[in-house]
């Protein structure tokens, strides 16, 4: 056990999965000599060599179309978009080729391929960096979307996804990077993709969220639960394609409220897909509406206003306020 | 100072001229060779004819002709090696054939089936519909290659109109910097559905673009399939030391785009016509006959054996059972998902109610 | 008034605007002299020259960036995607860069542009084609989309998207261009972006539809309303993005039960905004689970399955049951 | 035959050699317009050194220096009319108040203000992030100029580094294909953030991509403002007319990517001081006092008055009031929906229950 951020988890589970196989080869912009922006990839171009740490031109349907081509021949390549907001100039790699190789050769290829991306808000960054559209991908069949929020789970997740045989797009927290260290086993260990995590019980209220708002729900429902008589069950969704129904239906019918929390914008965001889903499977156990506490429905706004747009602690508690009105 | 707009010089390499007539010399090609290319060309066209026959019966989807195209088309893949892949786009089911992809499998494609992408294990990627997106996966198969040590070079296809996608740019990036084996096979029929080869750049030749990235360029005669033959193996051999190529190929779409095509809306028959005086078939076969290792016996055996294959394929893929719907859940991922699950057995329930 | 096929209305509409304002242009693949490969914009080079009736090369991100940079300097661009399954190809174009014009600009420029493309399955086109991803849109603020179900729909409604200062993206559905004809009348009319169509009104369930399935659920309808004693309320939402909440709300509230028919796959796709939508707004309306009948969350397949895999006419009556069971 | 790699010959223009010395004959380029890009550039120096020290102060958010290519943006700004447009990327602030954006909101744009692109009237498009996106948008605005007469040019800027997107390549071929009065600008700094020139491309130069897409390419001494503005000049003459030019300005980033970058991670100390040496300022400095037009009076003046309007600029932005989020919600489409009405309202009623 290490204490470790959580760009050092990932840092380091790169760096073991690169020794434990041969195939897994990392491809980005700026991740090799520069480490990455962000350092995520810091130090493997001087173990593994310019080979398996590749510095790319600055192209991301290349960057993610060469992975499939590398994916489809054998290779484990983990590429690396720098910013999320750039998949777009990736997107048809990824929902049409990534996403649909195996079914599009009628299951004889597949493209066991991570991309890697830092994803979300409250840092400040140029506009266009900071955008969460994980629920593009959602909708997009053949492809799985994983949001860890710690750095334990980056470990588990992430070594998952690389050993996965399909592709994965592997969305890290900006704002947790270097938010908080945590115990994490430097022994190999996995995360089950597409299972959910009850980060803690509750009675009264179902609160579903994943990635960088975890940490931030889980302290507003701290001070709910020590300000009032009420409990507030946690799912950290961890996988956010595909969800995992299973958990967050069972919660729902044990509390009879549902909350959702996320950075995408509203309209059909995944907070639509899992409020949906529960409506679908749990509406009689519902005893109030379900709440989704997300940012507004415009473009992800200036660096000014970012903290008032995003799902704050207000918001969050104003969400709560409204679901046990009921 | 000025580069100014087309100076660079580029000659198309050609060796047999309209008539069949050496131009330039004869290359290293053997007899067995060469028969064995027209054997393919003329496997090619009997293919062409007859599916664009099946598919105005309804017996098969849309499909892109290719007649025209076969001396591009056979004369580049008849120059690969066994462990050399090929990425293609929709119009390359001659190149397929050469390098062992089942004729059958290829009328399954057509036909809507799951498994009409499936190689059984000869080297070629499922057919792309996405113009350029090929070139993306060619990169990434030949680096792939190169790091495995397969000695394998990646040949995709693309056409004249697919080199205005960025994709395509990109992909040429890739290969200078990383120097891949890798060729870029461009089929410039001088169409892309209806618009001209003129419309779709101002560079003067396709070939010149590999001059944006830094690796190596040729045009030549796409109908003559000597010239694409030599020039292919030669762009392979470059290929293989870490020296990518772009070819442009040089031919003519002598059919509509697909069978969903009216060319008669965008282009004259004089301009068909001057192509068809150049078909790749009647100059191979010319220069054969010259050689005297050809004869019309010979040609009718050839053509009734093509016409029997056709036969034989197109039976083998109509007998096939369907695909069903409830298949298509299988591979969507390795693991089906819960959702997965429950909507394949919606399926089977369907019509009663749950 | 004259009968027109809906590909007919697209067509006279584009003549009708072109001619009122010089400031509209049309770009695109083969949309010059082949008129479109469905023939949307047959014969408008002839009238309008090659200035204003454009082929492109085969470049989709530089066709909808393009349109940005005209629409941006005063030109009124009607782009067209071939098939809306490239749309991918332009993917940042569309959602970073025509959306978000007018909010990065702080309000000083716009995008005031179509981009059309038909969409949508039932009709063999090889793979890619037939994709109906408007869901990705609907997540993507700054854009609107518009579904047109008939012939007169598609003329007023593509009237509005013309004329509207923001920019529009426009799905014509490929199975409809020529399935029926309807009268239209030659005059100027505008259908009101952002307002659904109640189609009949009905008394025991909503259905909410739109695009090429509208004709499908009103034939469905019409048999359950034959051989039962029910009455079903249909609505055309006409409108994908900015969805018209009040009149779903209105209706529902009636109702008391729901039903979402769509092409687009289920998960994440815009069936999910509008169940989330109605149990934020109506819950206690519901008297039953809202039922999504749409295509499975699978790639598009292949010609041979379509049928099946489609929201067909069974998979729609199973629909109804499943909701009238409660 | 073979186009071999990098076998186009290209020339750097250039006047002035590193110790402002002329190489190749004077340009016609009068003393005023002389002394004029000087200032401009000493104002581009202050600007961005003062910059820099407001970021680390916390007085400005994340910002990408310019120090190094002040020739490159102010020579090619200096030689635009002012019905041109600029389509810029990131970092190219000096070329934008040559083009009479107000330095002030360029400091809003550093400060995450909503108002921070507009040019209030001046031909100028917003920053764009996005790499290669903007020179699309280029394409649209010089076709939307063409077409109504407008006699203007739309100069798009973007980096050595974004000459590898596909949307760079797709703009090329557009403006070939439709001959439009456009430049594509390219600074080409030798760094994409830690990616050297050299593993970008296996092009030689980033001008010979003009070939691939059959329109004009030029490389200039970017630190040369003389060979720039000259060069510029004569490319926006050929644009005017409809030949879309490709100028290829070779410069070099002095300082880090952004504020965010430590560039010790990838560059040697000997790099960069065979660069500083270089120096755009000094150069054209030592050639201005050589022709006795300039001195040390003057220059310190210069400075001192560069240094007054980055002040004034800087404080107007300060005291500008702050974007609101419910601000936001005005500026999404021309007219709100009612879900931006409904989210507009939650706003204001914040940490009150509804
Ligand atoms: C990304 C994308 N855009 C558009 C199309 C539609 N389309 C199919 S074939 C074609 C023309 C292609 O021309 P070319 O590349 O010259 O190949 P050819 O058909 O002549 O073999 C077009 C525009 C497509 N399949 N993919
Ligand atoms: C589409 C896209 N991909 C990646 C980035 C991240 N990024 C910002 S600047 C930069 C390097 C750009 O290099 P170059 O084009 O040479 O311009 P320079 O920064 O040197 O001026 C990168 C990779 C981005 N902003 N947009
Ligand atoms: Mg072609
Ligand atoms: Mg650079």
């Amino acid at each position: 056990m290490t204490a470790m951020t959580m760009i050092e988890a990932i840092n380091f589970t790169l760096k073991k999965e690169m020794e434990r196989d041969q195939r897994v080869i990392c491809l980005g912009e700026d991740i090799g000599k520069n480490g990455g922006v962000f350092r995520a990839t810091d130090g493997l171009q001087a173990i593994f060599g310019e080979d398996r740490v590749v510095d790319t031109p600055i192209a991301e349907s290349a960057i993610v179309g060469t992975a499939v081509g590398m994916a489809a021949r054998g290779l484990r390549p983990v590429a690396e978009i720098q910013f999320f907001g750039f998949i777009y100039e990736a997107m048809d790699q990824m929902a049409s080729q990534a996403a649909r190789l195996r079914f599009r050769s009628g299951g004889v290829l597949g493209a066991p391929m991570v991309v890697r991306a830092p994803y979300g808000g409250g840092v400040k960054t140029p506009e266009l960096h900071s955008d969460s559209l994980e629920g593009l991908f959602l909708h997009s069949p053949g492809l799985k979307v994983v949001m860890p929020s710690s750095p334990y789970d980056a470990k588990g997740l992430l070594t998952a996804a690389i050993r996965d045989n399909d592709p994965v797009l592997f969305l890290e927290p900006m704002k947790l990077y270097r938010a908080f260290k945590q115990e994490v086993p430097e022994e190999d260990y996995l995360i089950e993709i597409g299972k959910a995590k009850v980060v803690k019980e509750g009675e009264d209220l179902t609160v579903i969220t994943w990635g960088q708002t975890v940490p931030l729900v889980s302290k507003v429902v701290e001070q709910w639960e020590q300000e009032q008589s009420i409990s507030i069950e946690i799912i950290d969704l961890r996988t956010v394609s595909p969800i995992d129904e299973d958990t967050i239906i069972a919660s729902v019918q044990k509390t009879g409220r549902a909350m959702i929390v996320h950075e995408a914008v509203k309209t059909g965001g995944p907070g639509a897909e899992i409020s949906a889903m529960i409506n679908e499977k749990a509406l009689f156990h519902l005893s109030a509406p379900i709440v989704r506490v997300t940012s507004f429905d415009t473009p992800y706004p200036v660096p000014s206003v970012e903290e008032d747009w995003l799902p704050n602690a207000d918001r969050i508690s104003q969400g709560i306020r409204e679901v046990l009105a009921h | 100072m000025w580069i100014e707009p087309n100076e660079l010089p580029v000659n198309k390499v050609q060796y047999l001229d309209e008539n069949g007539k050496l131009t330039n010399g004869a290359p290293e090609v053997s007899d067995d060779e060469l028969i064995a290319m027209y054997k393919w060309m003329v496997q090619a066209r009997v293919f062409d004819q007859r599916a664009l026959k099946f598919q105005r019966q309804g017996r098969i989807g849309t499909y892109a002709p290719l007649s025209g195209q076969e001396a591009a088309q056979v004369g580049s893949a008849f120059a690969l090696e066994r462990q050399d892949w090929i990425y293609p786009s929709y119009r390359e089911g001659a190149a397929l054939f050469v390098h062992g992809f089942p004729m059958k499998n290829f009328f399954l494609y057509t036909m809507g089936h799951l498994k009409g992408t499936d190689a059984e294990g000869a080297n070629v990627f499922p057919v792309q519909i996405i113009i350029g997106a090929q070139c993306l996966h060619a990169v990434g198969g030949a680096w792939a290659g190169k790091y495995q040590g397969e000695n394998s070079v990646s040949v995709t296809y693309i056409g004249d109109g697919g080199t205005s996608e960025g994709d395509f740019h990109e992909a040429l990036n890739f290969a200078g910097v990383y120097k891949l084996p890798m060729v870029f096979f461009v089929q410039n029929n001088q169409w892309a559905i209806s618009v001209p080869r003129s419309k779709q750049t101002a560079s003067g030749t396709i070939a010149q673009k590999a001059v944006a990235h830094g690796i190596t360029g040729i045009q030549v005669d796409g109908n003559d399939v000597l010239a694409v033959y030599t020039t292919m193996k030669q762009a392979l051999e470059r290929a293989r030391s870490g020296q990518p190529v772009l070819v442009e190929a040089v031919t003519y779409r002598q059919g509509p785009h697909t069978t969903a095509d009216d060319p008669t809306k965008y282009r004259n028959k004089s301009d068909v016509d001057e192509w068809l005086a150049k078909d790749p078939l009647k100059r191979i076969k010319a220069f054969l006959l010259d050689k005297g290792i050809w004869n019309e016996e010979l040609e009718q055996r050839e053509f009734a054996l093509a016409e029997q294959k056709v036969t034989e394929a197109f039976e083998l893929a109509a007998n096939t059972p369907k695909s069903k719907v409830e298949d298509i859940f299988e591979i969507v991922y390795e693991k089906k998902t819960s959702q997965l699950t429950e909507q394949q057995q919606s399926v089977s329930s369907e019509g009663v109610l749950k």
